[in-house]
């Protein structure tokens, strides 16, 4: 009964919003020109990198503050010691040492490439979680058990900078204000801190999450 | 019909579907990908809607990007109550209603 | 930190981080520095707004629609300065609450930074998109933070309000992708003028969910079924920032939504709001009267009182009802505290957290009884407490449409809520049982459960002045 | 025209592999089948001209996010098994 009542209710918001959306006119106001005409001043010459990290940038400095969150909130409520990691067959691992270097030239080429195609912090320290999770996987990295020092300040080094700079940068009237003629660089800076940072905590997410048992799937 | 509108209706349905699974499953991973539909759905829709007229539109795309790991953030919250539930209810099992 | 506005948000994710990087259970001190610099801030903030309009800032000097703008009007700097405030009194309670090996104290400084910082930028945000992270920061974290005391029962709460919470902000955010898509741009004060009773069916539509989202996360029944497990198995100063803060921050940008830019849509289904907050006092005070255990009756008695808020949707017409809202978030908010204050001193006395073990408590822990008595003023309406002033306002506006029925179900929700508060004290004052053990209590357990339950009382004697502040809008 | 075809056979099987990650009676099937969604979105978002959201798709929606869940679905099938 509830089934079908769900069924029905979603099958009539399908065919209304899809309806609304097809005799939808154009938009009041269309923010390409406003990004194109700003672009230049930005410091980069990537559009969505220009809106991630300068125009609205405050977006990400609190999207990273939410990682994090979801990060201690999965250390608040793991508390066993990590298990010893099961090594996968040799030949496995041997690919994964060899992938591993490859894996971080590729996450440091979308970070630099970021600036002017697409890339940039988030998929860089995706790639770097990636490369760490596989170590994991072959059994050549254990699972992490509660974070030491070094690994707290690792994890909170790149949002710790961003925020920093943000407000440093309130010198220059606003948060995030970044002088035009440094912009680029600042970016680059806040940029490399989030992907080394990111990396960690994209990592963790999985390493600290799969120390309730062995880690492999 | 450009692809923007084709995926912009693509995400409603894909947002119906996760909502209404997310009502209606009982199994807690079930219930994780079925907030994961609705997401990508949203997601969908903001960015297709945005391009209707073709042209790529950088801003609604850096929201999803924003968007994709905020996701991600709550999915990883989600499986480890899910886990930790279930480590200490050992036994019980997970009843499985499918959608 | 020049600007007030942006200092709010910076400061606690500044000292949220510092906590984290000193490690498990460190951080109290930084906390309690940077939560009176904060109230400080929130102070300075009202005053200025008080004294010369709202206050604006363009993060990144771009200005919106193209980069995000910060904004507070009057009933942003009154809920800053509740929020500081409420938070400045819990934190002093937990700083002696948890035990030195008590789990859920290992991170609870660093999540409660990041939600006081949510919580501020959520307040602060004039931009759509923004405050869906926003939405997204305070939800996660509060999930944490009832997770973190690790028990079957508050893990299995923590997950049901997972998903309660992302269903809410998931509805939102596709109701924002539909704003975009029809106006292309998510800037609140962009879109003010752009949407008129004229707008596309894809607006109403966005409206409606964004509404919906907002209404589950506020958990106004029947959405409310997530709430009394979370709050009442949290731990007690955790409890208390939920029921104080964290449901009212939902409510507050529906609420600015409503009177902002979907003001030409809104009148349409103002009664809908109020029906189900009828509802919800009725069938969350009845549970109250019903309850074994404090702790979830305190938590079905906030499903109830928040039953309030939403009366006023049908009365906005009058400015008494908008005024009577914001009375009824700031009485809510100060008593709730003080009642999940005074729980966690009972519980931390008898170890256990029944009605029934609450007999005798009246001759030893005389300050925290008194601090429910005073709390249970402000919920049941009695004067002079801020709850009275918040009842008579929406009584006032109710008689002032004839919407009579409007008052009926307030002064009913008064009397259900004294019968509740009675029924606690009565049993505080009954003896004893013979033997029944009596663990010692910090003592500043007991008076900042006192001060918050005071300043609910007392906040009835400013309420011209809190009124004069949140007539100031955009 | 072709593009057009391509749009929509996408279109079909995105719903289509959405449908059987919530339907599909096995877990661990539904996990994969939630995987190849989140490729497929990758290719969505390519077709969108966001390539940004389409690195970030497969790495972290399709990539990290499927790690996740298969991870997490080993273990609570484990602790079931081991019972």
């Amino acid at each position: 009964m509830k089934r079908l009542a769900v069924f029905c209710l979603a099958c009539a918001f399908v065919v209304l919003t899809g309806g609304a959306l097809i005799e939808l006119g154009p938009a009041a106001i269309d923010l390409r020109g406003q990004v194109a005409a700003q672009l230049a001043a930005s410091g980069v010459s990537h559009p969505v990198t220009a809106v991630l990290l300068n125009f609205r940038g405050y977006d990400t400095l609190l999207e990273v503050a939410v990682l994090l969150i979801a990060l201690l909130a999965i250390l608040a409520v793991t508390d066993k010691p990590p298990a010893a990691p099961v090594p996968a067959h040799p030949l496995l691992q041997a690919v994964a040492r060899g992938a591993t270097p490859a894996m971080i030239l590729v996450a440091v080429y979308l970070l630099w490439a970021g600036a002017h195609r697409p890339g940039g912090a988030f998929q860089a320290g995706a790639v770097l979680a990636a490369a760490a999770v596989l170590l994991h996987l072959v059994g050549l990295l254990p699972g992490w058990g509660a974070p030491g020092l070094r690994l707290r300040l690792g994890l909170t080094a790149g949002f710790a900078l961003f925020l920093a700079l943000a407000a440093a940068l309130l010198s220059q009237g606003a948060l995030l204000q970044y002088p035009p003629a440094a912009a680029g660089t600042l970016i680059l800076v806040i940029e490399a801190g989030l992907t080394v940072s990111l990396g960690l905590i994209l990592a963790g997410l999985f390493l600290f999450l799969s120390r309730d048992e062995g880690g492999e799937t | 019909m450009t692809s923007g509108l084709l995926f912009a209706l693509v995400g409603v349905a894909l947002f119906a579907l996760g909502l209404a699974g997310l009502v209606l499953i009982g199994d807690v991973l079930r219930r994780i990908l079925a907030f994961n539909l609705m997401g990508s759905g949203a997601f969908l829709v903001l960015v297709g809607l945005a391009q209707r007229n073709g042209v790529p539109d950088a801003v609604p795309q850096a929201m999803v990007l924003t968007g994709i790991v905020v996701a991600v953030a709550a999915t990883a919250l989600a499986l480890a109550l899910a886990r930790r539930l279930d480590a200490q209810r050992e036994g019980a099992l997970p009843e499985d209603e499918d959608g | 930190m020049a600007d007030p506005l942006v200092g709010l948000v910076l400061l606690p994710l500044g000292w949220a981080t510092l906590a984290f990087v000193l490690g498990p259970g460190r951080g109290a001190w930084a906390a309690l520095a940077g939560i009176a610099a904060q109230a400080w801030l929130a102070w300075l903030l009202a005053a200025q707004v008080g004294a010369g309009g709202t206050a604006r800032h363009a993060v990144g000097g771009w200005g919106a629609p193209l980069g995000i703008d910060l904004a507070a009007d009057g009933l942003s700097a009154a809920l800053l300065l509740l929020t500081q405030w409420l938070a400045l009194g819990v934190a002093l309670y937990a700083r002696s609450y948890f035990a030195a090996g008590d789990p859920a104290r290992r991170y609870f400084w660093p999540l409660a930074g990041f939600l006081l910082a949510g919580l501020n930028a959520l307040f602060v945000a004039n931009d759509l998109f923004n405050l869906y992270v926003t939405l997204e920061l305070v939800g996660l974290a509060a999930v944490g933070l009832v997770a973190a005391a690790g028990g079957e029962r508050q893990i299995a709460a923590a997950l049901r309000y997972l998903f309660a919470a992302l269903a809410g902000s998931g509805l939102y955010l596709f109701g924002v992708a539909l704003v975009y898509g029809v106006y292309g741009t998510v800037s609140i004060a962009t879109l003010a003028p752009l949407i008129t009773p004229e707008a596309p069916r894809l607006v109403w539509i966005a409206g409606g969910l964004m509404a919906l989202g907002l209404v589950v996360k506020s958990a106004l029944f029947p959405f409310h079924f997530w709430l009394p497990p979370a709050h009442g198995g949290a731990p007690a100063p955790v409890s208390a920032l939920l029921s104080a803060l964290v449901v009212k921050a939902s409510f507050y940008l529906l609420l600015r939504l409503w009177l902002g830019p979907f003001a030409p849509l809104a009148p349409a289904a103002a009664w809908l709001p109020a029906l189900l907050g009828a509802a919800a006092i009725f069938w969350g005070s009845w549970r109250a009267i019903r309850a074994e255990r404090l702790k979830p009756l305190i938590a079905w008695s906030t499903v109830a009182q928040l039953g309030y808020l939403f009366l006023i949707f049908p009365l906005l017409a009058v400015p008494a009802a908008f005024g009577a809202g914001v009375m009824q978030v700031f009485a809510h908010a100060l008593a709730k505290a003080a009642l999940f204050a005074a729980a966690g001193v009972f519980i931390q006395a008898t170890g256990q957290d029944t009605v029934a073990g609450l007999a005798g408590a009246a001759a030893r822990l005389p300050v925290t009884l008194f601090a429910i008595g005073l709390a249970g003023m402000t919920l049941a309406g009695l004067p002079p407490s801020a709850g009275f002033l918040a009842k008579w306002q929406l009584i006032e506006a109710a008689l002032a449409l004839g919407h009579w029925p409007i008052a009926v179900v307030a002064l009913a929700g008064g009397l259900m809520a004294a019968v509740y508060v009675f029924r606690v004290l009565r049993q505080a004052f009954c003896l004893a049982p013979a033997g029944a053990p009596v663990a010692a209590v910090p003592r500043a357990l007991e008076w900042t459960a006192f001060a918050l339950a005071a300043a609910s009382v007392l906040l009835g004697f400013f309420g011209v002045d809190l009124m004069t502040l949140i007539e100031v809008r955009a | 025209m072709m593009v057009l075809v391509f749009d929509g056979l996408l279109a079909c099987a995105l719903l289509w592999s959405a449908w059987r990650a919530l339907a599909t009676p096995r877990l661990d099937r539904a996990i994969v089948f939630f995987i190849a969604f989140g490729l497929l979105m990758s290719l969505a978002w390519a077709r969108l001209s966001a390539p940004d959201i389409a690195l970030a798709e497969a790495a972290i929606g399709a990539g990290l996010t499927g790690a996740l869940l298969l991870d997490a679905y080993g273990a609570i099938s484990r602790r079931k098994g081991g019972k």
